[in-house]
């Protein structure tokens, strides 16, 4: 039997994501989105602790909350004055979309549902078995097999790039 | 005999087609005529000697007396299906040396006639006349090709030829509209003859498995010379073999054959319901008239029967009607081309209906040619009529031209009293009506009174009714001879010259054929030309003599009373008969049926809508095609609306779509 | 080889480049058709003279082969005459070099056309020939001319559309040859044809391809719109050499790789064809344009090359290439009489002219042997075409009629026949309007006759004519060995 | 009640439908804001449902790899590398267009 | 770690050592103010550019040779195949640089042409990482470095308007595309609990509906770059308002590294089960592909729009090399992307010399071309021709080997499909005739004055019409293509 902590964590877990993700995309202000995504995330890395991955989780919080979020609080404030609220949407544009998400949600739980395979109770696994940082630094720079030196270098690459063409494109004349 | 003289006959021709059509241009009128004249002379004088050779040599005739045909030579030309194939060749035999000195005489006379008719009263000559001999040419050698042929296919492209030539000198005055168009009309409908022509060869070809008529008709003898006997013909044979007695349609298909081969001969000799292209022919120079409309091409059709004879022997033996078509059709045209010539007032076109009964004469004595009467006299009686008719219609439409020329004008209203005027034309005119009527010792009388007699031995309707129509002959070419040369005196307008008798060029031919015309029923015609070449010895049956001499007498009788001075009663009896009248002059309303058959239906009614249907139905479809994927362009080009979001829409649905619809799919059906 | 020579031709622009080259071409033509003749004759295991095959794709065995029998030395033969001729009915014509230049390589792609025994090559050449139509059409055309050789492109692509399904079809059906499949028309007729069911599917997709070429009903739009709008030599060209693109592939891939489905499923392109024939002669009867009156002539007359090779029998296939040959010629010397006299009165109304026999005798003389060419005048080509048609459908459709096999082949003769009266009837109706008769515009009487490069071409043309119809045996004789039996299959 | 609670364990579906979930509210973000920076902020939404699908996978059913896991973290990256070369460009267009609203951005259609 | 493995990135490596030469000469090299600005611009980066990027092409020949290699626990692969696809997409970006040329010597674009090619350079990186990756992970990051780069150089034109707009609605679709694609990845996942190619292959998923949604997921992420419809729907706005150089570079080089992609991802990871199922799918992605492009393409009167739906069907036919998943329609498809690139970038080549120099893009502007610029109307024409499918031209070449390919399959499935495509080129040819009408049949005044192309110009226009002309007829291309194929190791 699992604690009745873990089982309310879940449920407040949970609920947090779905419903701050709603607000995130419902509110209309900006700025208030972006919170609401925070939150969001926060969520999200709740998970990936209660999960046992704690890295993934501080990389979640480090990147996403510390890097992306404020990123968008910039460019927000930078293109928008503050108390702008984004004007009414069309009921027409909303069903679009809402029939675009339910269609979306529809496909896909009934995929994910239909496989019953995928249904799986958390496997109990002892320390030794959840990745331990040195396991994953070690994979992350190994060339054999589950090894991720290239995608390593690749994603250097990749990011070298985006930095120049950010750059280039932000760049006043 | 040598092949290479015969063979002059056809080549010189056609040389002097092709040299006065390339070079005609560059000589002078007068010269181009010579040259024309003269070609032609040496062609009859070959062709002469050819016939002579033929006739008199004795090398052509068997040891039982039966005169032979003579292949002289037989080239491959295509070779089509199996052993058939289409030869180009020369066959001498009675009929076809008969024709020849037919055509070159005739030929001949015209071109010497020619040179003085293609002239204006000064002697200035017409434009084309270079053009206008070397179609004359053309003809000559297309109807020589017809007549020597040893194959039908080759009679067959040479009919078409004598067609061609034939249009071009109806249509030689091309800026004339009504010369334009009686030349169409003349090709189109002997063409459309022609297709029955054509099935028919194709029909006959595929039951005897030859197109060759020694091999129809004939067995070979020795080299080149075949025998006309139906009884061992190869291609007869072959015909019993095959299923040619199957019925199709109401009759064998032999005699479908035949009809449809009739059919072709039936637009070629003006026989009704085709006959209507030859009155308009009259459009054409007087001189060709004379020489395709009256002597020589008009008859091809009796030709061609006569040259299928044996098969149409062989026809009615085997039950078949195909001579009986032959005598129906040629006895209604006979009495229908009698009846409209008394009421023509254009002197060319009553000579015109009288070609056409004249032939349609021909084509009786053909049709009631049997047997049991008297060894076929019909057919000799056919040919003989043809060659003196040849020879009076000849000269009766050349004095017509001297008329014509000297008056300046188609109508006899412009005419009436010309006998002073124009002596040597009158009297030649005047042996010619005898001649037609059939007066002793005309040379139509003869031929006539063999024909009369044929009919006579075959058929007690047919006797009666084409006597009926011989009185009639003799009535209305006397109604003519009076309206020109009597009826009241000339009147010279003003400023005109009188009429006066042509230059020598136009009255020689005159002469000589009158003469001819008088003693050419003296010819021993049955000795030399029968069906089977076996020579008999014709007699004049005097009672069908006396009879029909009696009717035309009587007829001139009436005509004489009617026509010779200036009085009412033709008037009289016009209105006697005013419906009769009346159709007869509108030649019982013919073209106007064609002209509605042809304008409002097929042209109207079939070509009109297949054109309308092929511009706006099968390439309106094309077009559609192309519309419709236009279309189709515009009303999907919302989807790209420029929206981001609305991109990102459809593509999201165009994946879960992907995704779901096949999963769909697969549970669904599988 | 002399078929590669024809190949590689040169291509240089200016006239007399391109008058020397057409020169060349028929002398090369004439020397390639005498040195035929001194072969033996053609046997089933070598169904091609001259042939020889170059690897060119190897992986997919794909062959620059060529090689000639009879029929592709008249066709030759009749190219080298229509480019020559050509070439002197465009002598006046503004940009010469592009228009030699697309000229020729549309020439190129029929000589290749012909020469070509590989499916591949043959395909490919076919739509070299199309393509510089377009630009023919467009660039030097008159009238509606971007609406016509638009037209005329997409729907002649389109037929090459199925053909190229068609073809690689036969490619996958056909017999495996050393272990690859062939595109050589020989070694697939000699190793076992095209598989039979596959037949009854690529039969039909192949012959529709080659029958909108062919201007087969009711695929033959393109034709008198296109031919409207194209200038002379182009119309000479396309008419009188394109079209037989269509009834040669018929024959040589459609009928030649599939003999049985030829003949189970002849009669449904029977009936097409034979609607052509007379179709086409109706609508020519009420058309003012003379090159409509001519298109819809061709469509008739292009209809009965079809209609007889359908007939399957060596008489009427022989006919068929005659009538290819004849047709051809003919239709290449009335369109560029009409081009002359377009070129001079710009109209080619027939209700605006008149009497030109009095104003430009030579060319209306001409037009007048032209049209007694087309209507089957014994001594022009026509005739003998037609007749040769005639008799070989006749004979077979009257075998069959015995034989109780049915009365379809019979009745369409019969029909087809009918179409010599209607011929008749729309070339006289021209020539009585626009020869003969009185002069109808005043302007008219100013024009003048033709200048030698126009007599010239049409006197080549004339020649040609005249040729194939006093001596025909010869071209039937070389023409027939193809068809028979022993090589051609599907001929019963 | 306490019986269910007690026979209560979590299984992958519990975490993978709110996963989904934010995905799809994502979705309806992207489709319906017309502020730019909100569409991207949607975006953001989405990667990040598709990062938790991936720990979650590894987590319940190959527990002891770590692919999912480092997928997820090379994920992180690049979703970061995207928003900023997307802020990057959307600001340039601010610029430009004074606006970010996307359906401002439509003057080349059909 | 064994570094050594890097060696058998022969290319990726030598096109990096390109690239970091390239940004050390950005660097480090002198540079000299541009006339009429306050800038200074790098001197001779493009020259340099052009010539190492040509030394390396030359050098990726020499790769070719050798055996398959699977490196880095199987996330790495080259083969002679790959490396090949390689090479045919060097010898595009080779003509892309070369035409390029002159628009980066323009002014605004004069002091940041250095990042125009180090960019460019790196997103052909991705697309190798791309090719050649048989790992997810790997496979996502080239596709990100292949796009987002991109994005960046859509927005080049600083100046213009709908450079920008492009740039947006590349960037958000891309983005979104991308999410969608990784959800497809992270159920591929959740199904076989591994991201390599080969083990997904391996793994045994019976009849599973989330497969199918997953396929189509992943079928949209990459059907989105190759602008499959209808996925395709930024393809237009971005070919439009993007530079053009960049424009070329999206519509061949970009389409042609994808598409191989595609047909690695489709064959190996998906072939082994439901390959009914994804050849379906993509049976009907072909087919509203090259119709619905021909179908916008019919309209369009701005040259590169055009010219982007011409496109989005030309994918459609390259696509066929995919279902047809034999040795044959590999070759047909590696051929058919060569030609398209060189009749495309002829194309392109001759209305980016023309917008260099007048900045007109409409087709009417394109009106009697052949009279003031015939050399061009005439590369134009080919190029036309070419894309038509038109012999002797190579497009006729390659459109019949990729039917020929696709119907080596026999059934009468591909029979149908083939006849669509074919009925599709009809439509094709009647736009693309348009052009040519335009061009030589339209007797108006043209807008364009006669003038010289520079010479950067005319050496690209030279290669590509060599190309067109010469691709097909010479053999050799298309049977080495075929050989190699024939004997993947």
């Amino acid at each position: 039997m699992e604690s009745l902590l873990s089982i309310m964590i879940y449920v407040v877990v949970a609920l947090s994501i779905m419903i701050f993700s709603v607000l995130a995309v419902t509110t209309r202000k900006i700025l208030r989105s972006a919170t609401f995504l925070l939150f969001a995330l926060f969520g999200t890395a709740a998970v990936y602790f209660m999960l046992g991955y704690q890295f993934l989780g501080g990389v979640q919080i480090a990147v996403y909350a510390g890097g992306i979020v404020v990123l968008f609080v910039f460019s927000i404030l930078l293109t928008s004055h503050p108390g702008d609220n984004s004007s009414k949407l069309e009921s027409k544009k909303k069903a679009l979309g809402l029939i675009g998400a339910i269609a979306m949600f529809v496909v896909c739980a009934w995929s994910l549902i239909s496989r019953c395979s995928l249904i799986k109770t958390l496997p109990d696994l002892g320390e030794a078995e959840l990745p331990t940082m040195s396991q994953i630094g070690n994979d992350l720079l190994s060339s054999g097999s589950n090894g991720y030196l290239l995608p390593f270098e690749a994603i250097s690459v990749l990011l070298l790039a985006c930095i120049i063409g950010g750059i280039v494109v932000a760049r006043k004349k | 005999m040598e092949a290479t003289l015969p063979l002059l006959i056809l080549v010189l021709p056609l040389l002097m087609f092709l040299f006065l059509g390339l070079f005609g241009k560059y000589l002078s009128h007068k010269w181009s005529g010579i040259i024309g004249t003269l070609g032609m002379g040496v062609t009859m004088v070959i062709a002469y000697y050819t016939a002579y050779t033929y006739f008199f040599s004795g090398d052509f005739v068997d040891a039982a007396g039966n005169r032979l045909q003579y292949v002289v030579f037989d080239q491959q030309w295509l070779s089509l299906w199996g052993d058939l194939s289409i030869n180009l060749g020369f066959l001498l035999d009675p009929i076809s040396a008969l024709m020849l000195v037919v055509v070159t005489t005739i030929s001949f006379m015209v071109h010497l006639y020619s040179n003085g008719y293609m002239r204006d009263h000064h002697g200035v000559y017409e434009t084309g006349f270079q053009r206008f001999y070397a179609f004359l040419s053309l003809f000559s050698f297309s109807m020589l090709g017809l007549v020597v042929a040893t194959n039908i296919f080759q009679m067959y492209i040479f009919w078409e030829l004598v067609g061609a030539s034939s249009y071009l000198l109806i249509g030689f005055y091309y800026t004339k509209p009504s010369a334009v168009s009686a030349s169409k009309k003349a090709f189109i409908v002997t063409r459309f003859a022609d297709l029955g022509f054509l099935i028919g060869i194709l029909v006959l070809s595929y039951c005897t498995e030859t197109f060759n008529f020694m091999s129809m008709t004939s067995s070979s003898v020795g080299e080149g010379l075949y025998h006309v006997d139906v009884t061992s013909a190869e291609g007869v044979k072959t015909m019993i073999e095959s299923r040619a007695g199957q019925m199709f349609l109401g009759g064998s298909i032999m005699t479908w054959a035949l009809v449809l081969i009739f059919m072709g001969g039936m637009g070629k000799s003006a026989m009704m319901p085709l006959h209507i292209w030859l009155p308009d022919a009259m459009e054409g120079p007087t001189p060709v008239s004379a020489l395709i409309h009256a002597a020589t091409m008009v008859v091809a059709g009796v030709y061609l029967v006569a040259r299928l004879f044996p098969l149409f022997m062989v026809n009615e033996l085997a039950g078949g009607a195909a001579l009986d078509i032959v005598t129906v059709v040629g006895a209604l045209t006979a009495a229908y081309a009698a009846i409209v010539a008394c009421t023509q007032v254009d002197i060319k076109r009553v000579l015109a209906f009288s070609t056409i009964s004249q032939i349609a004469f021909m084509m009786v004595s053909l049709g009631v040619s049997r047997g049991d009467v008297g060894e076929n006299l019909g057919y000799m009686a056919s040919m003989f009529h043809l060659f003196t008719h040849a020879m009076f219609k000849a000269l009766l439409f050349l004095g017509a031209g001297a008329l014509i020329h000297a008056v300046s004008s188609n109508d006899y209203t412009a005419m009436h009293g010309l006998r002073k005027h124009m002596p040597i034309t009158h009297i030649t005119f005047l042996i010619g009506c005898l001649a037609i009527a059939g007066i002793i010792p005309f040379s139509g009388f003869f031929s006539k009174d063999e024909i009369l007699a044929s009919c006579f031995g075959n058929s007690m309707v047919a006797y009666v009714w084409m006597s009926l129509v011989a009185g009639l002959t003799a009535f209305y070419m006397f109604r003519l001879y009076y309206l020109i040369f009597w009826w009241k005196e000339h009147k010279v307008h003003e400023g005109h010259h009188a009429p006066k008798d042509q230059p020598w060029t136009m009255t020689l031919p005159l002469i000589i054929l009158g003469v001819v015309a008088i003693f050419c029923g003296l010819v021993p015609f049955s000795e030399m030309v029968t069906w089977n070449g076996h020579p008999h010895h014709a007699h004049i049956n005097w009672t069908v003599a006396s009879v029909s001499l009696a009717v035309s007498i009587v007829a001139i009788g009436i005509a004489t009373l009617m026509y010779r001075k200036e009085n009412s009663l033709p008037a009289k009896m016009r209105s006697l008969f005013p419906r009769l009248w009346q159709g007869a002059h509108h030649r019982f309303y013919f073209d106007e049926l064609y002209m509605f058959i042809t304008h409002k239906i097929i042209f109207n009614s079939i070509c009109k809508p297949i054109a309308w249907f092929d511009r706006h139905i099968i390439d309106g479809t094309m077009d559609a095609f192309a519309a419709i994927t236009n279309k189709a362009s515009y009303a999907i080009r919302g989807l790209q609306s420029g929206n981001a979001q609305s991109y990102v829409w459809v593509y999201l649905l165009g994946a879960l779509v992907l995704g779901g619809g096949t999963v769909a799919i697969i549970f669904l059906f599988f | 080889m002399l078929g590669g020579l024809a190949l590689c031709r040169n291509i240089k622009q200016i006239r007399a480049v391109a008058v020397a080259g057409s020169l060349v071409l028929i002398g090369m033509s004439v020397y390639l058709l005498l040195e035929y003749l001194a072969l033996p004759a053609l046997t089933h295991e070598h169904p091609m003279h001259f042939y020889d095959s170059w690897v060119w794709f190897e992986s997919l065995n794909i062959h620059l082969a060529v090689g000639v029998d009879g029929v592709s030395i008249a066709m030759i033969l009749l190219t080298s005459i229509i480019v020559f001729a050509g070439s002197f009915a465009s002598w006046s014509i503004n940009q010469p070099k592009a228009f030699f230049l697309w000229l020729i390589l549309l020439s190129t792609g029929v000589y290749g056309f012909f020469i070509s025994v590989d499916l591949f090559t043959m395909f490919m050449f076919y739509e070299v020939a199309l393509i510089p139509m377009y630009l023919l059409i467009g660039v030097w055309g008159s009238g509606n001319k971007n609406y016509s050789a638009m037209k005329l492109t997409l729907m002649l692509m389109g037929g090459s559309a199925f053909l190229m399904l068609g073809l690689i079809g036969i490619y996958y059906n056909g017999p495996v040859v050393d272990g690859a499949h062939t595109w050589d028309i020989t070694q697939i007729v000699n190793n076992g044809g095209v598989e039979k069911g596959w037949q009854y599917f690529l039969f039909p997709i192949t012959f529709v391809g080659f029958g909108v070429l062919g201007a087969m009903f009711p695929f033959h739009t393109w034709s008198p719109d296109g031919h409207a709008s194209a200038p002379t030599a182009v119309s000479m060209l396309h008419a009188g050499v394109l079209m037989k693109l269509g009834g040669y592939g018929c024959f040589r891939v459609a009928m030649y790789l599939m003999p049985e489905a030829a003949q189970e499923l002849s009669w449904i392109f029977l009936i097409l064809t034979g609607i052509s024939v007379v179709y086409g002669a109706f609508s020519a009867c009420v058309q003012t344009d003379l090159k409509y009156i001519n298109a819809y002539s061709s469509v008739s007359h292009c209809g009965l090359v079809l209609f007889a090779v359908l007939m399957l029998n060596q008489t009427a296939m022989t006919g068929a290439v005659m009538q290819m040959l004849s047709h051809g010629l003919m239709t290449a010397l009335f369109f560029a009489l009409i081009g002359m006299i377009y070129g001079r009165t710009h109209t080619r109304d027939i209700r605006e002219m008149g009497g030109m026999m009095k104003i430009m005798p030579y060319l209306a003389v001409c037009y007048v042997i032209a049209g007694f060419a087309s209507l089957g005048l014994p001594g022009l080509s026509g005739f003998v075409a037609e007749m040769t048609i005639f008799v070989g459908s006749f004979q077979q459709g009257m075998s069959e009629f015995m034989a109780g096999a049915g009365s379809l082949k019979l009745v369409f003769t019969i029909v087809a026949c009918c179409s010599i009266v209607i011929t008749a009837v729309y070339i006289l109706r021209v020539v009585g309007k626009l020869l003969l008769g009185p002069v109808q515009d005043k302007h008219h009487l100013e024009l003048t006759d033709a200048t030698w490069w126009e007599r010239l071409s049409t006197v080549t043309l004339i020649i040609s004519v005249a040729a194939i119809g006093c001596f025909p045996n010869f071209f039937a004789d070389l023409i027939r060995e193809t068809f028979s039996g022993e090589i051609f299959k599907a001929v019963l | 009640m306490l019986d269910l609670l007690n026979n209560f364990q979590l299984n992958s579906l519990m975490f993978l439908i709110p996963s989904l979930f934010m995905f799809c509210c994502g979705v309806y973000g992207f489709l319906t804001r017309r502020n730019m920076i909100a569409m991207l902020i949607s975006l953001e939404l989405m990667l990040n449902s598709v990062d938790m699908n991936f720990v979650v996978f590894n987590r319940f059913l190959c527990p002891g790899e770590m692919e999912g896991m480092f997928f997820t973290l090379f994920a992180i990256a690049i979703a970061a590398a995207e928003t900023a070369v997307a802020i990057a460009i959307i600001i340039n267009a601010y610029r430009i267009a004074k606006d970010i609203d996307v359906k401002d951005l439509t003057k080349m259609k059909f | 770690m064994d570094y050594s493995q890097f060696l058998a990135m022969k290319q990726e490596i030598g096109l990096l050592v390109v690239f970091l030469l390239v940004f050390l000469y950005d660097l480090f090299a002198p540079r000299y103010a541009v006339a009429g600005s306050d800038k200074k611009a790098v001197k001779g980066i493009s020259t340099i550019t052009v010539v190492l990027f040509a030394l390396y092409t030359v050098y990726g020949f020499f790769c070719t040779v050798g055996d398959a290699q699977l490196v880095f626990g199987g996330m790495y692969s080259t083969t002679p195949v790959v490396a090949t696809i390689k090479n045919i997409l060097n010898v595009g970006v080779l003509i892309v640089l070369i035409q390029s040329m002159q628009w980066n010597a323009s002014e605004p674009q004069i002091m940041r042409r250095a990042e125009f090619y180090e960019l460019m350079l790196i997103t052909l990186f991705g697309m190798y990482l791309m090719i050649s990756a048989r790992h997810f992970l790997l496979f996502v990051i080239g596709l990100e470095a292949a796009s987002l780069p991109l994005a960046a150089m859509v927005a080049f034109d600083k100046n213009k308007y709908e450079s920008h707009e492009a740039a947006v609605k590349y960037i958000l679709t891309a983005l979104f595309s991308s999410a969608i694609f990784m959800l497809g990845l992270s159920f591929v996942y959740g199904l076989t609990g591994t991201l390599y190619f080969d083990k997904i292959a391996e793994a045994s998923v019976e009849g599973s509906g989330m497969l199918i949604v997953a396929m189509a997921f992943v079928m949209a992420g990459i059907g989105f770059k190759l602008s499959l419809v209808p996925f395709h729907l930024w393809t237009a706005d971005v070919y439009q308002g993007a530079p053009t150089s960049v424009t070329s570079y999206l519509s061949v080089i970009s389409k042609g590294a994808t598409a191989f992609a595609f047909m690695v991802v489709m064959v190996q990871v998906f072939g082994q089960f439901y390959s009914a199922a994804w050849e379906w799918m993509l049976y009907g992605l072909i087919i509203l592909t090259i119709t619905v492009g021909n179908l916008f393409a019919i309209r369009q009167r701005n040259m590169k729009r055009f010219l982007a739906f011409s496109s989005v069907s030309q994918a459609g036919y390259i696509m066929l090399g995919v279902i047809g998943a034999n040795d044959m329609s590999l070759a047909a498809m590696m051929f058919y992307i060569l030609v398209y690139i060189f009749s495309n970038l002829a194309a392109f080549g001759v209305i980016q010399s023309i917008e260099n120099k007048t900045g007109l893009v409409g087709m009417d502007s394109y009106r009697g071309l052949s009279k003031t610029n015939p050399r061009l109307a005439f590369a134009m024409m080919l190029a036309m021709f070419s894309l038509a499918g038109i012999p002797p031209f190579a497009g006729f070449f390659s459109k019949f080997f990729i039917f020929t390919g696709a119907l080596n399959v026999g059934t009468t499935a591909m029979y149908v499909l083939v006849l669509i495509a074919l009925i599709n080129t009809i439509v094709s040819l009647y736009y693309y005739l348009l052009v040519v009408k335009a061009m030589y049949i339209s007797d108006e005044e043209c807008e364009i004055a006669t003038f010289k192309s520079k010479c950067s110009e005319r050496l690209a226009l030279v290669i590509t019409v060599g190309g067109i002309i010469l691709l097909g007829i010479v053999s050799v291309v298309y049977n080495s293509l075929l050989v190699l194929t024939e004997n993947p190791v």
